[in-house]
Formats: C-alpha cells, structure tokens, sequence
C-alpha cells in the first residue's frame, strides 16, 4: 500500500434527479515524494478525484487513505493549489502567504524569515507588498505556490494550476514548479489535460478516460534534463502518451468537442 | 423604540410637567392655538409646544398615537376617529367661518360647474360638506361635478391653469388665489350651512383621562386665546405673520372672512354637523355629544 | 479637463432650457420661478442660514437612518445569507415588504416610534435595509467557492472564517448594495421630512409648498440633488477603490 | 417541492409574529388591526370590488407610465450613449436630477400637466426614466466591441447596425436596467397616486387613512406588496430568459 | 511583392500620454493560399500586426498592401475569426452563418444550400438550431469558422482561435482547421503562441520577438501529414522553433510572467 492509496474508489454525483458515475473503480498508489499528473479529457473526472483525495469532497465509495488514515477532510499537511490561485485579493503577497502560518500557529516573528524565503523562491521579492490584481497570471499562480510551500505541507495537490497562462509564461511556470518540489522532496499530484506539460513534471503519468471517469494507463517518465523539451527520450514519452491519448479520443470523439 | 423609551423615563422637569404638545397646520384656521402660545407666561399653568403639520392625515396619526396631546384639527375628522373608536375628545371650536368657495371667473352659476372638477383638501371635512350641499341646493349630485380631493398649496395653480374650476379651502389658500387675481368668491358658505363648523381643539383621550387638569387648564388658555383676538384684530394679523410665511395683503383678506368670537361647539352645532355628515356618508356610526365632547373640559 | 468644460457646459445648456420654458411658456412668475429668481431664492436662504441648518438636519438624520440600516442589513444578510435555510422562510416576506413604499408605512410608524425625528429616520432605514440586505445576502450566497475551500485547506475556522475570509470577500458585493442604498435613501429622505418632520430639506419642500415660494421650493429640490450627488460621488470613490483592490472589473 | 413548504411557513411565521405584537403590545385596533381584522378587510374590499378595480387602476396608470420612461429611455439612451459627445455635457444635469425624488416636483407636474391621471403617471415616469436611461447608456458604452469588430469586418452599416447588432447586443443590459426601473417605479406609484389622484392603491391609503381604516390600509399596503412582487416575477422571468440566451452568468 | 505585403510598418499606441512603439518595422511577405502563423509571446504585437492587415487598426507608419491595394478598413472579402469566437448569441448558428451572407447580398433562396454545405463542414449538423449559449467553446469556435468561410473570403484571419480550448479540443480543432483551409484553398493568417499548434498549421511560421515587437525569425514547415503529431520531421521542426522562442525567452524572462 503506497503513501496515498486509493481503493476501489466510485464517485456519484445527482444529474438532473439522476446519479450519474463519475469515477469508476478507481485505484492508485503515490509514493512517498514521487510527482504524479492525473492527464485526461474534459470530463474525465480529475478534478473529482483529486478533491477526493485532497479531502474536499468524498468519494461515495470505496477508500482513500494518506499515510495509513482515511481521508476525511481537507488538512494543513495537505495543501491545494488552484487553477485560479485562490489568492485572497485583500491581501498582498505576503500576507497571502501568511495565510497557512497564522492557522498553524507559526509565532509572529518567525513568519518573516519563512515568507522572504518563499517569496524569493518563486520570485517575487520585488512585488512582496503588491495585491493580487496588480500581478499578471503567471505571478499569482507562483504566490499560490509560494503559500502552499509556505506550511511546509507534505503533499501539494494542483488543479490544473497553469491552464489559464500563456504558452512561454506556462513553459517557465513548468520548470519552476518540477525544481521547487523536487528540492523540497515533496509528493505532488498534479492535474493537466496538456501532454507536454505531463512529461515535463512527472515521474509518472496516470492517464484517465473518460465516460465513465477510469484509469486507462499508468506511465512511468524517466527523464534526466526535464528542463530539455528536445531530447530524444523527452519526445518519445510525450509520444507514447499522445497515442494513448489518440485512443482516447478515437472512440468518443463528439465527447470532447 | 430604546429612544421612545428612554424618553418616557427621563425625569421631568416642572416645565415638562406642564408641556402640551399641540399639532397644527399652518393655516388661520390654527390661529387660536398660535395666540395660546404668544400669550404663555413663564409662570403660567401651561406650556404649550406647537408641533407642524403638512397634512392633515400625517397630524391625524400624530394625535390618535398620543405622539401629540392636542390638535387643532378638522372637527370631521375628530368625529371620525371617534366613530372608529379611537379615543379622542373635542373641547372647542377653532373658529367660526373662515372658509371660502372661489371659482374661476367664467363660473357664473353653480350649473356652470357641471362637467368640471371641484377641488377639496380632505374627504372629512366641512369643505367637503360645503360642495355637497351646494351642489345639493342646484340640483346637482357628485356625479355631475368631478370632486377631487387636492393638497391647498397645489389649488391655486390649479386653478390658474384651469385644472379645476373652483374649489373649497380653509383660508388663506382662497385668498391666495384672490391675491394671484385667479378666480373670484362663489357662495357664500353660510347660506349652504348656518353657522358652519371646521377647524376644533380636539384633545387625545388618554392625555386627558391622565393629565385632566393640564386639559383644562389648556383649553382654558386657547379659550382666552380666542377671546382676545376677538378682541383685539390688530393682533390676529401679527400671530398669523409670526406663524405663517404668507405676504401681508393675503393674510388681511383671509383674516376678514373669519371669527373668534363664538368658539363653543355647542350640542346643536354638533348635532347640524353629524346631521350633514351622515347626509353625505360620511359616516354611519354617530358618536353621541357627549361621547365626542368633553365638557368636563371647559371652565 | 474634461469637467472643466463638461459641467458648466452642462449647467449653461440647462439653464437656457429653463429660461426658454418661462419665457415660451408664458407662466405666471409665483408659480414657475425663473432662474434667476431661484439664483436670489439661494441667495436668500443662504443668507438667513436656513439652507445649511436644514442641510445640516438633513443629513445628521440620513446618516442616522442609513447607518442603523447598513448595520443591520449587513449583520442581517449575513446571518440569513450563510444559514440558507432560514433565508429561505424570510425571503417570502421580505420580497411582498420590499415593494411597499415606505411612507405607506407612516400611520403605523407613528404609532411605534413617534413623531420629531423619528419618522423620517424610520423611512430612510427602511429605504435603504432592503438593497443592504438583499445585497449581502447575495454576495454571501454568491462568495466564490474557492475562498471557502482555502480556508477549509488552511484550516481556518469560525470566527476567524468570518473575519479572514468570508466578510472581505463579501465586501465588494455589499459595497455596491451601500451604494444602491444611499441613493435610494436619499431620495426617500425627502417623503420622510415631507411628512412628520418640521426641519430638514423634505421640510423645506414641504413649508415652501405650503407658503406657495415656488422659487424658494425649487432651491430645496435643486440642493437635494446637489447634496446627493456629493454623498453619490463620495461611494462611488470608496466602491471604486475596493473593487481595484480586490481586482473586480467594472 | 421547495415553495410548498417555504412560502407557507414564511407567512405563518409573519402572521404569528404579527398576532404577538398586537397581544403584546396592546394598541388601540382601529390603531394597529389584527391580522385577522385585515384577512375580513381583503373580503370587505373584494366585496365590493374596491380593491380590484383599484388594482387595475393602478397597473393601466403604472404601464403607461412604465411603457413611456421605457421607451424613452431606451430611445435617448441609445442615442446618447452611442454620441458619447453629447452625453458628456447631458451627464451632469442627469446626475443632479437623479436625487431628486420625484414627489418634490409635484407642484411642478401638477402645473404642467394638470390633475386625475396624469401626476401619478408622470411620477412613475420620473422615477423609470433614469434606471432605464443609465443602463442604457452604460450597456451601449459597454457594448463587446468584438460584436463591433464583427460588424465591421461583415459590413454592416447603419441602420443595419443599430438592429442587428447594437440593439440585442445591448438588450440584457437594457433588461435589468428595465428590472430596476419596475422595482422602483412601483414604488413611486403610491406616492403618486397618494397625491392627486382619485383611485388606484396609493389613492386607496390616502382614502383609508382619511376615513382612519388601519385595517383596510394594511390591506392596501399588502396588495401593494404582492402586486409588486407579482410585477417583479414576470420581468425576472423575462430577464432569466434573456440571459439564459445571450448566455450570460448571473 | 507578396499578395500580402508588409512594408517598414510601425505601430505605436499611447500609453500614459506617451507614445509607445509596439510594432517595429515589420516587413512580410505572405503568398495567396498560405497559411502563416504568427508565433511570439504575450506583447509582442501579434494582435497588433493582425488588427493591422485585417484593416481594424492601421499602421502608424509603413504600408500593408493586399492584392496591390492598401489596406484601410476591414472588408468581406477578409474575414477575421476571434479568439472569444465573437458570435452573436442571439442568434442560432444557422443565424449566425447566415449573417455575412445577408451584408452580402446573397438572395434568400441560395443562403440554405450554402449554410448547409458549411454547418455539416465544421461537423455541426445537429446543432443548426441551437444557440451559442448552448454550446461549448470548441462547437462555437467551429460556427465562428463556418460564419467565416459562408462569405467565401479570399484570406481568413485568426487572433488565437484555440487559446480558450482544452488540449484535446484543440488538437482535433486543429486538425480541422488544417483540413478545411487547404481544401478551400484559403490564404490564412493565424495568431498563436503555442509551438506545436504553428508546426501543425503552418506553412510558414512567422516568429515574433517582444518588446518593441519585430519578426525574429521566419521558419518555413515542409509536413506531409499534418494530423500526425509523432513524425520526426514534425518534432524536428519543433525543437527548432522552441530553440528560436527559447531564445527570445532567455533575455527577457520578467517580461513573460
Ligand atoms: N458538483 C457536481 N455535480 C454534478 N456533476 C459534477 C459535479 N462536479 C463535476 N461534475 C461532473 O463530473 C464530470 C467530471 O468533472 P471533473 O471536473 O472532475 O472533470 P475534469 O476531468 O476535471 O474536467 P476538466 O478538464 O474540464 O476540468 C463532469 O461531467 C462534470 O459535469
Ligand atoms: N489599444 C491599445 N492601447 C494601448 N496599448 C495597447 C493597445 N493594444 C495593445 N496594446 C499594447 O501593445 C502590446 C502588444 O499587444 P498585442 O495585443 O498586440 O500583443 P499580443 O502579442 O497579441 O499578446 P497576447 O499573446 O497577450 O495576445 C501590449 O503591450 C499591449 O499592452
Ligand atoms: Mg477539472
Ligand atoms: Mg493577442
């Protein structure tokens, strides 16, 4: 049994006074510290199962534990990052990342030291007093990032968190984020529809397909330089992934449109 | 309501303690309750605090809440409220007269107002009982004559633009009107009702039942109010300035068609006065002499 | 520059227009003032004070009225907004109350709360509860999702989920209420001083009505458009620098 | 399911609330009815047909007043939001004017355009134009100027422009300026029918209050309330309907 | 001179109350029946340069020419598809095809054929009757294609017709795009900012740098499956342009964010 571990797990929503499956038969294994992108269509259920697993809403059957417990709620251990940053617009930068620290109690004066560490790390030293809407896309999604660093979580689940940048500032994004994690050891499941961008951060790539939501694949991503978009071995992954995808998309083609 | 009732319980001081508030709209009608005022005496038994109206029913609501003691109000109303079984009692009369019917000068004949609008400013009023039995007397009913009922400030214009053919208003509205050269006296409201009553003391029933001597002691002072304007006219022209923003010329011509002599509202104008308003339906309960006037008041 | 030009060109064209309408209109004077008599009529009630003291009144009561009624239509929606199910049986009644005019309301607000100030105070409150209200419970009906599901994952709590989240996040939602409500307090604030107050710019309406000064009364209905565009404009600059802050386009 | 339950419970709960005033408070009846001295008040009025034909009375005054600030709301609106010229210099006067509650203008409106029907209709008409007026405006100064880019590159021209593409364009913006202008139209009609006018519901408190009938004035007040709501309904509907098509989120 | 033809064009905007270059000498070429793509990043002008050709904002210096004539306001005969599709959601797609044939005078009794042969195009057969607000974005950006095609243009614009879509969405779309254009023969112009969806569209992928925007680089793309994503061909050229935008990249990094 791995670190996240989800079991037979079935999700149900209520469609127009009808239940309507969501995910079906779900399982997985995330180690401790390996870096998973959930990759799938529109529909396919992601988003579901990752706020199952992040504890937001709970699937209707079967089990999801962390470490050995059920998942119940959401947790301080266990922070999201959203596609559209979450950030609280009232607060500047540095007190957005404050957020985690005055619930976990962190006492008063060590909130600066922790805050300039993280603010450096993705950047942002010269907007730390800024408010959300003065920074473009790409600079709230990295405060986001800077904040769910900032609790010292052990495992950070995003959802989609690049969808809404532009090609280059997504590209950079990339590779900030698979370097962050990976110098910080922390266990990430990461949420995309774009095959590149699951190459890129992976170490394994779960490929779900949709109607009803499942896992049609699991592939491994061993990759040297992930910074190299170009190398041979980068190439031949994305393309093995783009065929599953084809099949994917051959059969319920209407479904994506 | 913490304000209300913070107001309730604050100690009084001896000149609350002789405080009546008295409501009234700024017509000669209210003279007497202006003169009342001017003639207090730091050391006499009343204090009276006037309190303004624009309308009769915002002043109605003031006195049968008990938010006000006393009004100088349309004695119509004072009946009605009555009827409804709102405890409110009259003392006195406000004055005798003092109403006007102006047409526009093309009316030669109350015939001529068949077709038109009549303008009155209330429903329960003696002018409203006027135009009734005015029209009564040509033959005529409120189905040939259009009666609307009108706030005074807005008939003048009214009628100068022709909206209304004429109307019937406490004064000094009429005299305005005379004033502004738009229209002309019509009948004359004695003929239509000997000896017509409108404007009276009307008194909250609770206010007396609780605080019978400062009633009487009040109706006291408005009764002597009234008398010495009755006696001394040169004074009815001052109070009224004081108190009513008009020009000079308006307030002489509406102090000529009014008096302060008789201000007794006496069983047999009582009885003419609900005679007329049940004639017009004005109302079909009628409250009995000594239910709407308390005696006990006068000195 | 623009209101440099714009505004007196403004007031220019206006007051042509009305110019025009006395003199085509052929009014007689005491009933249709002409400009420069309403220019004297400021003149005169400026000069005996009575202008500013009425102003004065008026406004002491509007802000009494308004802040007894963002207080407790903000506490108000609060309450109902988050706790869905007792909304659900309040709103019934406040949907029939709140297209009632509030000086229908006037025999029995006498009756409850007296006369003076009072009633007038009583009738801007109910002119501006209903938009706070409604306002805030929307916003708090309508807060994005998100806010919420960062304070569940950061672990915050009642009351600092009200305090840290929910209220700023309401904010600009009732800002714009506040400012829905001013004006439509003001505007009230002129039917509550007619009737039942005896000092005020209703008043003054009122009295100059009652004295036929049609100069003097258009100088209060123009001051009561005055003033409230001022109190208008002063929201308005707070609810702009909120929703830049919080980053809402409008 | 939903209404079933939280309408009736809503009532139940007001009338209850409203019986323990009354027990409580202990005021004179004909001061303050029992709500069920007001349910025998809706049978005496519907008796005798008062109330529905004081109903229709007010709903053919509150249309025509209604339909015209709609029209010509809209029509200037469309113009001067479209000549953004000419609204820079119309602005100011319209911002003045807004506060302005439309009862202050009475004398005005009784001399200009008489008594019966016309002040109540000319109140409503004050109070729609410039909910009406503004959105209008501000729809068309907000118009997607993509749909703008589109009929360029399609070459459309006027008058074209104006009916295929300006006008629905602005049409949701015009609808909840519309919603708007119901709301606080509805309002004004008592206070305009409580001046000058001989029937309708705001004439129907006047009266009642004049013959001291609180319990009938309650029933006028309630009928306003639910004849607004009604009101409010069908445009809400109109305007979900439009939204729904135009495809906007609200 | 190309059928399309740039000349020195520059553009600037006022920005402050000062002017600001955006555009700096430009010089393009574009032949009928191409398809170009305009690569670059977030500011570097590439709506501007579109606006510009498609005659909704013109140069402030230089010259844009097509077909010998100087552009000076848009024109049927050019037909731009939007980013947020720009259709008119009051009415059906039908409709909506339908409205450049009625500025172009199309008699009622040919417009059926027409719309028809274009809504079963772009595979929206059933869903004539429906309304853009009954539609996800991928079907809407296919009636904005057919609203374009309907009037038979000589050249189409697009201004990042995918940028809203999902990855799956897109890569189908794109597909599509590729299909139809040839087949019509179309000259195409189209904005974009991501690599691959230029390889797979392009005939020539025009590079944009930022700040102030210039043509970096012209690319040529010499494919002959389009549709295949895998081809060594199509991921050499790839690489190479990612090398030119990691150029462009390298420099500038604040400016992307
Ligand atoms: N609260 C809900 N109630 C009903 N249905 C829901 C709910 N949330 C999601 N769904 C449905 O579940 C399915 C999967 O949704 P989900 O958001 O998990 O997909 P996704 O893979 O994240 O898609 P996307 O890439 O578009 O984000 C969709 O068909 C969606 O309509
Ligand atoms: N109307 C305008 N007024 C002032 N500046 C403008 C205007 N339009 C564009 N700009 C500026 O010109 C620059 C280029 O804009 P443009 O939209 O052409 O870039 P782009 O390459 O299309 O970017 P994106 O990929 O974000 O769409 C930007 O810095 C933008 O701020
Ligand atoms: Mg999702
Ligand atoms: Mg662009």
């Amino acid at each position: 049994m791995g670190y996240i571990s989800v079991r037979n797990a079935h999700k149900e929503f209520m469609k127009d006074g009808e239940p309507l499956t969501i995910l079906e038969d779900i399982n997985l294994d995330i180690e401790k510290g390996e870096f998973i992108c959930l990759l799938g269509p529109s529909g396919s259920g992601k988003s579901t199962l990752l706020n199952a697993i992040a504890g937001f809403e709970l699937v209707t059957s079967g089990s999801i534990t962390i470490d050995g417990e059920e998942v119940k709620a959401p947790q301080l251990r266990y922070v999201t990052v959203f596609q559209n940053y979450g950030l609280l617009p009232w607060r500047t930068v540095e007190s957005n990342i404050e957020l985690g620290l005055e619930s976990k109690k962190v006492p008063k004066e060590e909130r600066p030291a922790i805050i300039d560490k993280y603010v450096k790390m993705v950047g942002l030293d010269h907007a730390r007093n800024r408010y959300p809407a003065e920074l473009s896309g790409g600079m709230q999604q990295r405060v986001s990032i800077a904040r769910a660093l900032a609790v010292d979580p052990d495992i950070i689940f995003m959802d989609e968190p690049l969808g809404a940048l532009d090609a280059l500032t997504r590209i950079n994004l990339q590779d900030e984020i698979s370097r962050i994690c990976r110098e910080e050891g922390k266990t990430v499941v990461f949420v995309t529809h774009d095959i590149e961008e699951a190459v890129v951060l992976a170490d394994r790539v779960v490929v779900l397909a949709a109607n009803p939501g499942c896992v049609q694949t699991i592939i491994p991503v061993n990759i040297i330089d992930r910074t190299d978009r170009t190398s041979p071995n980068f190439v031949n992954i994305r393309n093995h992934i783009f065929e599953q995808f084809q099949l994917a998309k051959e059969d319920k083609i209407e479904f994506y449109i | 309501i913490a304000y209300g009732y913070h107001e309730h319980h604050k100690p009084k001081t001896a000149q609350e303690l002789k405080t009546v508030r008295v409501a009234y709209l700024p017509i000669t009608h209210a003279l007497p309750v202006f003169a009342t005022k001017e003639l207090e005496t730091a050391d006499g038994p009343v204090h009276v605090e006037l309190v303004k109206y624009g309308s009769w029913p915002e002043l109605m609501d003031a006195l049968n809440t008990g938010k006000v003691d006393a009004a100088s109000v349309l004695v119509e109303l004072g009946v009605k409220a009555r009827e409804q079984g709102i405890d409110v009692r009259a003392a006195a009369l406000g004055h005798t007269e003092g109403n006007i019917i102006i047409v526009n000068k093309d009316i030669n004949s109350v015939q001529d107002l068949k077709g038109k609008s009549f303008a009155i400013p209330h429903k329960q009023s003696t002018q409203k009982v006027l135009v009734d039995c005015m029209l009564e007397q040509a033959g005529l009913s409120e189905k040939d004559v259009q009666i609307v009922e009108m706030s005074p400030p807005e008939m003048p214009s009214a009628l100068s633009v022709g909206q209304i053919a004429g109307y019937s208003v406490a004064e000094p509205f009429g005299s305005l009107a005379l004033e502004m050269g738009n229209g002309k006296v019509f009948e004359d409201p004695d003929h239509l009702w000997h000896d017509n009553i409108c404007c009276a003391l009307v008194f909250n029933g609770q206010f007396v039942d609780e605080h019978h001597d400062l009633a009487k002691a009040f109706t006291k002072a408005y009764l002597d109010a009234g008398k010495y304007l009755d006696e001394h006219p040169e004074a009815q022209k001052e109070i009224s300035l004081k108190y009513m923003k008009f020009k000079d010329p308006v307030i002489e011509r509406s102090l000529q068609v009014i008096g302060f002599r008789d201000l007794a509202l006496t069983e047999d104008r009582y009885n003419a006065l609900v005679h007329h308003m049940t004639h017009i339906d004005l109302i079909k309960k009628v409250p009995s002499y000594s239910e709407f006037v308390d005696t006990s008041l006068l000195p | 520059m623009k209101k440099y030009t714009y505004v007196p060109g403004s007031f220019i064209a206006a007051w042509l227009i009305w110019e025009l309408i006395v003199r085509l209109g052929g009014f007689n004077e005491a009933l249709f003032p002409t400009p420069y008599k309403v220019l004297l009529g400021f003149g005169e009630l400026i000069g005996d004070g009575v202008l500013f003291k009425d102003i004065a009144d008026s406004l002491v009561r509007f802000f009494i009225g308004y802040i007894i009624s963002v207080v407790a239509g903000v506490f108000f929606g609060l309450i109902l907004g988050w706790y869905k199910g007792i909304w659900n049986y309040i709103n019934p009644i406040v949907q029939v109350i709140r297209p009632i005019s509030p000086v229908a309301w006037l025999p029995f607000i006498v009756l409850f709360f007296g006369i003076g100030q009072a009633p007038a105070i009583v009738i801007i409150f109910i002119a501006a509860f209903f938009p706070v209200l409604l306002s805030t419970v929307s916003a708090i009906q309508n807060i994005d999702p998100v806010y919420i599901k960062v304070a569940r994952n950061f672990g915050i709590r009642q009351p600092e989920l009200l305090f840290k989240i929910v209220l700023p996040a309401v904010f600009p939602g009732i800002a714009s209420g506040l400012h829905i409500a001013l004006g439509t307090a003001w505007i009230f604030l002129v039917t509550g001083e007619m009737v039942g107050s005896q000092t005020g710019l209703g008043f003054l309406i009122i009295d100059m009505r009652n004295n036929l000064r049609n100069d003097l009364l258009m100088v209060a209905i123009l001051t009561i458009g005055f003033v409230g565009l001022l109190l208008d404009w002063g929201v308005s600059l707070i609810e702009k620098w909120i929703y830049k802050r919080w980053g809402i386009e409008k």
